[in-house]
C-alpha cells in the first residue's frame, strides 16, 4: 500500500504543470454561461486540444495521450491548482465519450470525438423531461422510425450547456410497445440547429443561462447517430453510469484546490482563534483529502481488475456535500462580501466563490439526487430491503 | 401573561397577506432586480397607507409610535411575500431620527419622520452592525450614514453602481462620502445602536416570513409532483426534511414574538432577545432554502421560476444586521452571571 | 401579546422559590437508577407532598394546589433552577394521573391520585413489548376475563422505574376478537408485587437498572383496576397523548436550567475566544429559550379555549434534540472529564453531566421515536399522504 | 501508486477477525469493567501471538519493525471487536521507548520492549495530548508518565482508584507520581510527541472499526425487526440515516490508510495527515453509534446487549489522544503556505 507516483507518472505531472503554467490565461474568462464566455471557453478547449490536453485519457488516434487513470487524476490536479478555466467540453468528454467508447462505432468516435476535443462542437446533455427528472424510466419524448434514421419530438429540460451548445444526446422513446418503461428507449445524438429544434435558454440560480428547454417537433436524426442498438438505450446509458464513470465526473483536483484556496481565504480574512470557521475550513480539507484517496483506492481497485459498482453513490454523496460546505464557508469567511453576486464588481476573487456557490447549491441534486444515492447506498451496498421509499 | 397575538394584531395579519397576495411581489422583484423600481414604490405606497411604516414612527410625526409585535407581524409578511427595497433599513432609520429627536435633534426627524410615515419617503441606512453597504440606496430618497461618532445625510443621486446580490431583491450600494453632517457625538452612537437592534429584529422576522413561504410552497409543490408514480410527498425523506424545516421555522417564531415583546418592554435592554431570533429565524430559513431547493430539484434552481426569489433572501437575510455567530456571541453577553434562574 | 405573570403568579413562584430554597438538599440525592437512592427519592416526594408541592396543578383534594398551567410551568422552573431532585414519581404524575383525571372514576381518583403523589406508591408504565415499540397496535399481552377482573398475561418491556417501582399501568389485548389491532384492548393498573409478576431489572447505557421486564402470568387485576371501558384502551391511551401531556410530558424550565448551567461551565472552563464551543453555548441557550416560549404560546392558546395536537410533535423532536446538543456540548466542555461515568468519583457536578448526556441519549428513542413524530409533522400538520415510508 | 492493502495485508485482516470473532470480546469487556482482567489477558496474548504488538517494536527488541499499514489493519479490527485493554497505549509506549533507544537511552527498551512484542507486558501511559489518566493503569504492567520535560516509570500496583468510563472496557486512573525517573530532556520530549502520534493514528484506526461493527450490527438488526408489518430497513428514513452513517466511515477509511503511509514515509511529518484521520474516524464513529442507537431504539440502550459496548466505546474514542477540535487545528497547521496545488 503506497502513494508513490512513478518516474512516469511525476513526469507527466512536471509536463502538465509547466505547460499549464505557460498557458492558463492570467485573468479569468468571462463567464461560460454567457455568450462571450462560451466562445472564450471553446477557444481555450482549442489551445488545450491543439497540445493534447484536452482528454488526455484518450487514445492518441482521437487527440489524446492514452493516459492512464493516474495520470488523469494527475493532470486534474495540475488543472485546478493551476486555476485554470472551466471546461466547456465537460458534457461531451465526461458523458456521451465513454459511453461512445463502450458502445459507439469505431466510424461514430472517429467522426464525433476530435471535435468534441477541440472544442469545435460542444455537446449539451438532454436526460430530463418535465415528467422524468429522477424517474428517468418514464421519459415520453419519442423517436420515430422514418427513411434512413429517426424523428425526434418532446420535450427536454434542465440541458446543461443547451443554451449555447451545438449538438445534444439522450434518450427517446423508439418503441412504445415495449413492456417495461426501462425498454424500447434508443440513445440519440441530434444537432440543435436542425430544423424543428427550439431552444429555449433558462436562467440557474443567479440567473445566468446555464441550461435550456429544448422543444423537437419531428427532428430528423440519421441512423448513424443512434449508439447501440435501437431500443436498447437504457442499458446503453446506464452501463457507463457506473464504474469508472462514478470516479470521473467531479475529479478530487477539483475540491484539494478549492480547498486550498479556502485555506488561503481564512488565512487572509479569519481571527486564528476564531474556531468555529476554522474547523469548518479543517473540515474542507480533511473532506478533500478524503476524496482523494478514496478516488486513488478505487482506481487501485480498478488497476487490479476490479470493479465499481454502488460506490459511486457513495462518491457523489460526499463530493456534493463537501462541495457545497466548502463554499458555504467561504461565503462566511467573506461576511458582508459574501452576499455579493458574481457579477458584481466588488465580489471578491472574481466571483468566483459565488459563483462556486451557486454551483454546489445544484451538486445534490443533478446526476441523480442525494435521496436517490441514498436509496441505493442502503439497497445495494447494505443490502437493505427495497420496495417502500 | 398572554403570550399570543390578539384579535387586531391577527386581523392587521391577514389584511397584509391579503394586500401583497394580490400584489405580484415576484413581478416587482424582477423590476426592481432591472433598476426599474416603479412597481416596489407603487407597493411601498400601498404598505404606508396599511400602517407598516407609521409602526416605527412616533405619533407627533405622524406614525403610531413604535409597535414592535405588529413590525413583527408586517416583517413577517414582507418576508412571506419577498417584498423588494429597503424596509428594514427605513425603519432602522425611523428608529434612529426618533431617538435622536428624543436627545434634542428635531430637524432631521421633522424632515422625513412624516414622509416615512405616509411612504412618501423610501430611505436607507449604513450603520455599525450592518455592513458595509446601503441597501437600494439607488431607488432610495435618502441614505444615511453612520461613521464612528460622525453622522451625514448625504444627497440621495450620489452614490456608486449597485453591486448586485444572491437575493435578486438586493442593490448594494457603497453609500457616498461627504454628504452634510447632521449630528455627532455619544448620542448618535447611542441612537445607531438601538436602530441596528430593530434592523436586526426586522431581518428576523422578515427571514422567518420567507423561510414559511418556502415550506409552504413546498409543500405544494412535492404534494403534486409524481416520480415513480406517486407523489413524492409520500417518500419519506421528503416528509422528514420537510418536518425538520418546519420545526425550525416553529420554535423561531415564539423567538421572533419574544424579542417583539422585550423591545416594547425595554428597547435598550432587548439585544441578547433580538440576537436569539436573529440567529435562530436566520438558520431555520436558510435550512428551508435548502430543503426547498433540494426537494424541487432541478425547477427550483431555475431564475425564472418564483421559488428562486425566496431562496436567495434567505441566503441574504441570515447575514444581514447580524450574522448566526456574532447574535450568538452576543446572546451569551446576555446571559446573567451567577445561576439564578431564569 | 405580553409575557407578564400576574401578581398572583408571581407570589406563587416567590412562595415555591422560597419552600425549595429551605428544602432542596445540599448534597444530591443517590442515583434514582439504584435502591438506595430510589428510597431517598420516596422521602423527597413525601416531604414535596406534605407541603403540597408534589402535584401542584391537581384539585386541593388530592392533594394538590389546584395550579393553573402556567403556574406549573413557574413551579418547574423554580424547581430545576434550584436544581432539585429528580422526580421519582414522574411516571405516574405525568403519564397516568392525567388519564384518570380524564376516564377514571372518582374512586379510582380517591383511592389512586394521594399516595401517587406522597411517593407511597411508585408507578411505572408499561407500554412497550417485545414486538410492540413504535407500533404500539400490535400489542399481543393479555388480559381474560375471570370473575370479579382480569388475569394478564404477557411480556412488558423497557418498563421505565419498574425496578423498584411499586405498580404499573399498561394496555392489554382483552378482546381478541376485534376487527382492527387498534381495538380490544384495556387500560390497566396493576401491582407489581402480585403473585405471577416477576420483574427483570434491565440496565440502561452505563448498567443502572432504569427499566425492566416484566413477565406476567395469570395475574389477578379486580375490576376497579380498569380505567375507561374494556376494549377501548386505545382511546383511553391516545385521548391524554396529545393536548395538554405534549406540553407536560418535559417542562421548559428543565431545559433553561439545564442551559444556565452549560453557561457557567462554559464560563469556568473553556476560552471565550473558543467560538465553536461558544457557539454550540448559544444554541443550547437560545434553544432553551424557545422553547419556554413556544410553551407559552401553547399555555397561551390553551388558556383561550384552544387545542393542542400535532404540535406536541415538533415539542419533542425539539427538545429530545436540544437535550442531546446541550449534554454533548457539556461533555466537549469538560475535556478528557466528559469521559467519566456518573458514578466515578472524578466526574465533575456529582457525574450529573454524565448522567444527563445518558438520559439524553434516550430522548429520541422514548414517547414516540423521532423518526414517528417527523411522519406525523408531515402528514398532519403539513398535510403530506399517508402509505409510504 | 497501489493504494490497496495487499495479500498479506489482507490475510493478516482475516485472521485478526475470525481469532477475535471467536473470542467473545463482549465477555471480556464485561469482566475487564468489573476490574476481572483474566479473559482480558488470555486474548492478549493471542493477539501478540498473532503479531499484532510487535507491529510496534522494532527487530533488534523481538518486533518485526514499526509497521504502520499492518498496524491500522488491527487496530481496526481492535475496534471492531472491541477488545478490551491498554491496546493504544502499550503501541505507544513501545513508539516511545524504541525512539529513547534511538537516543542513547536503551535501559528501558531492554526491558520493557521483548515482553511487550510477545505479550507478556501490557503497559500503559499518560503523555501529553492524552489527557490526564491512564487507561487501565489498575491491570497494566507498568505506567509510563511524560510530565512536562520529565519521564518516570513507576511501580505498577501503585494508583488511585480506576474511575469507570462511559466506555465500559476504559478503566481511567490517575497515575502515580514519583516513580523511578528514567530519562529527562528534549529527547523525551520528542520521543513522546512521536507516541502521542501513533496513540492518535492506532485511536483512528480503532474508531473507524468500531464504527464498521456499529453500522453492521444495525443493518442486521433493521432487516429482522418488523414494525408496522415490515422490517424496518425499508423505511427510507432508517436507510438514509444508515447510508449516511457508512459514507462518513468509508470516507474516513482511505484517510486511515493515508495516515499509514505518511507514518511510513516520514514518521516525524505526519502529523497532519493523523490528526485528519482521527478527526474523520471520530467523529464518522461517533455518528454511526447515534445512528445505532436510534435505529435499534430501546433494545440499544440496554447494557445487556452487546451494542452498548461499542456505542460507549465510540463516544471515548472520539476524543481520546485528540478531540476533534484540536484535530481539525493540527490539520490546518500542516496545510503550506502559498496555493502552490496539492
Amino acid at each position: 500500500m503506497d502513494l508513490d507516483f512513478s518516474a512516469a507518472e511525476e513526469a507527466f505531472r512536471e509536463q502538465a504543470r509547466s505547460w499549464l503554467a505557460a498557458h492558463v490565461p492570467t485573468a479569468p474568462l468571462p463567464s461560460l454561461e454567457t455568450e462571450e464566455g462560451f466562445a472564450a471557453h471553446r477557444e481555450w478547449e482549442a489551445a488545450l486540444f491543439a497540445d493534447r490536453w484536452s482528454a488526455v485519457s484518450w487514445p492518441e488516434r482521437y487527440g489524446g495521450r492514452g493516459a492512464s487513470l493516474v495520470e488523469w487524476l494527475i493532470f486534474e490536479e495540475e488543472y485546478f491548482a493551476a486555476g485554470a478555466p472551466g471546461r466547456v467540453g465537460q458534457n461531451g468528454i465526461s458523458l456521451l465519450a465513454p459511453t461512445l467508447f463502450e458502445h459507439g462505432t469505431e466510424e461514430q468516435r472517429a467522426r464525433v470525438l476530435p471535435p468534441m476535443a477541440s472544442g469545435e462542437v460542444v455537446w449539451a446533455q438532454a436526460w430530463s423531461e418535465p415528467e422524468a427528472g429522477s424517474d428517468l424510466a418514464s421519459l415520453r419524448s419519442t423517436a420515430e422510425r422514418t427513411d434512413g434514421g429517426w424523428l425526434l419530438s418532446g420535450q427536454k429540460t434542465w440541458s446543461s450547456r443547451a443554451a449555447f451548445a451545438d449538438r445534444a444526446f439522450g434518450l427517446f422513446r423508439s418503441h412504445p410497445e415495449a413492456d417495461h418503461p426501462h425498454r424500447g428507449l434508443t440513445y440519440l445524438m441530434f444537432p440543435l440547429d436542425a430544423p424543428g429544434v427550439t431552444v429555449r435558454p433558462l436562467g440557474r440560480l443567479d440567473g445566468r443561462p446555464a441550461f435550456a428547454e429544448l422543444f423537437l417537433d419531428r427532428v430528423f436524426v440519421p441512423d448513424e447517430d443512434v449508439i447501440g442498438e435501437p431500443g436498447q438505450g437504457w442499458r446503453v446509458a446506464m452501463s457507463t453510469a457506473g464504474n469508472e464513470r462514478g470516479l470521473t465526473l467531479r475529479s478530487p483536483g477539483r475540491f484539494t484546490a478549492a480547498a486550498d484556496r479556502l485555506v488561503e481565504l481564512w488565512r487572509e480574512r479569519a481571527d486564528p482563534a476564531d474556531s468555529a470557521l476554522r474547523d469548518r475550513v479543517a473540515d474542507a480539507v480533511i473532506g478533500a483529502r478524503a476524496y482523494r484517496l478514496f478516488t486513488f483506492a478505487a482506481a487501485s481497485k480498478l488497476a487490479d481488475g476490479g470493479r465499481l459498482g454502488a460506490e459511486s453513490s457513495l462518491n457523489k454523496v460526499f463530493w456534493s456535500e463537501l462541495d457545497l460546505a466548502l463554499h458555504e464557508t467561504a461565503l462566511d469567511l467573506l461576511g458582508p462580501y459574501g452576499e455579493l453576486a458574481a457579477e458584481a464588481g466588488e465580489a471578491p476573487a472574481y466571483g468566483s466563490w459565488a459563483e462556486g456557490y451557486v454551483f454546489s447549491l445544484a451538486g445534490p441534486i443533478y446526476a441523480g439526487t442525494n435521496e436517490i444515492q441514498r436509496d441505493i447506498i442502503a439497497e445495494r451496498l447494505l443490502g437493505l430491503p427495497k420496495g417502500r421509499r | 401573561m398572554r403570550f399570543l397575538l390578539g384579535e387586531a394584531q391577527t386581523d392587521f395579519d391577514r389584511t397584509l397577506d391579503r394586500l401583497l397576495g394580490a400584489a405580484d411581489t415576484p413581478g416587482a422583484i424582477r423590476a426592481w432586480a432591472s433598476g426599474d423600481s416603479s412597481a416596489g414604490r407603487a407597493l411601498w405606497r400601498r404598505l404606508a397607507d396599511a400602517g407598516v411604516f407609521g409602526l416605527a414612527v412616533p405619533e407627533a410625526y405622524g406614525g403610531v409610535g413604535l409597535l414592535p409585535v405588529e413590525l413583527g407581524v408586517a416583517f413577517t409578511q414582507l418576508g412571506r411575500h419577498a417584498v423588494p427595497g429597503p424596509v428594514v433599513e427605513t425603519v432602522a432609520s425611523a428608529v434612529l431620527l426618533a431617538r435622536l429627536a428624543e436627545c434634542g435633534e428635531r430637524g432631521p426627524a421633522k424632515d422625513w419622520l412624516p414622509g416615512i410615515a405616509s411612504g412618501a419617503a423610501m430611505v436607507t441606512l449604513r450603520a455599525p452592525g450592518g455592513g458595509p453597504y446601503a441597501l437600494d440606496a439607488d431607488a432610495a430618497d435618502a441614505v444615511f450614514t453612520v461613521t464612528g461618532e460622525e453622522w451625514g445625510l448625504s444627497a440621495p443621486r450620489d452614490h456608486g453602481p449597485a453591486q448586485p446580490s444572491l437575493d435578486p431583491a438586493r442593490r448594494l450600494v457603497r453609500p457616498p462620502t461627504g454628504g452634510v453632517p447632521l449630528a455627532a457625538g455619544p448620542s448618535v452612537r447611542d441612537a445607531a445602536a438601538h436602530a441596528a437592534d430593530w434592523a436586526a429584529f426586522a431581518t428576523a422576522a422578515q427571514a422567518l416570513g420567507a423561510g414559511l413561504t418556502l415550506v409552504e410552497r413546498t409543500v405544494t409543490y412535492v404534494r403534486q409532483r409524481t416520480q415513480f408514480g406517486v407523489p413524492i410527498g409520500s417518500f419519506q425523506a421528503v416528509k422528514h426534511r420537510l418536518a425538520d424545516a418546519l420545526t425550525g421555522l416553529e420554535f423561531a417564531r415564539p423567538l421572533v414574538h419574544g424579542a417583539a415583546v422585550a423591545l416594547a418592554r425595554d428597547p435598550g435592554g432587548a439585544g441578547a432577545e433580538i440576537a436569539a431570533a436573529k440567529a435562530a429565524a436566520g438558520e431555520a430559513a436558510y435550512a428551508a432554502a435548502r430543503t426547498a431547493l433540494q426537494l424541487h430539484g432541478a425547477i427550483g434552481y431555475t431564475a425564472e421560476y418564483d421559488l428562486s426569489l425566496w431562496i436567495g433572501k434567505a441566503r441574504a437575510l441570515r447575514s444581514a444586521w447580524g450574522t448566526p455567530s456574532e447574535c450568538r456571541a452576543r446572546v451569551l453577553e446576555g446571559v446573567p452571571r451567577g445561576v439564578d434562574g431564569p
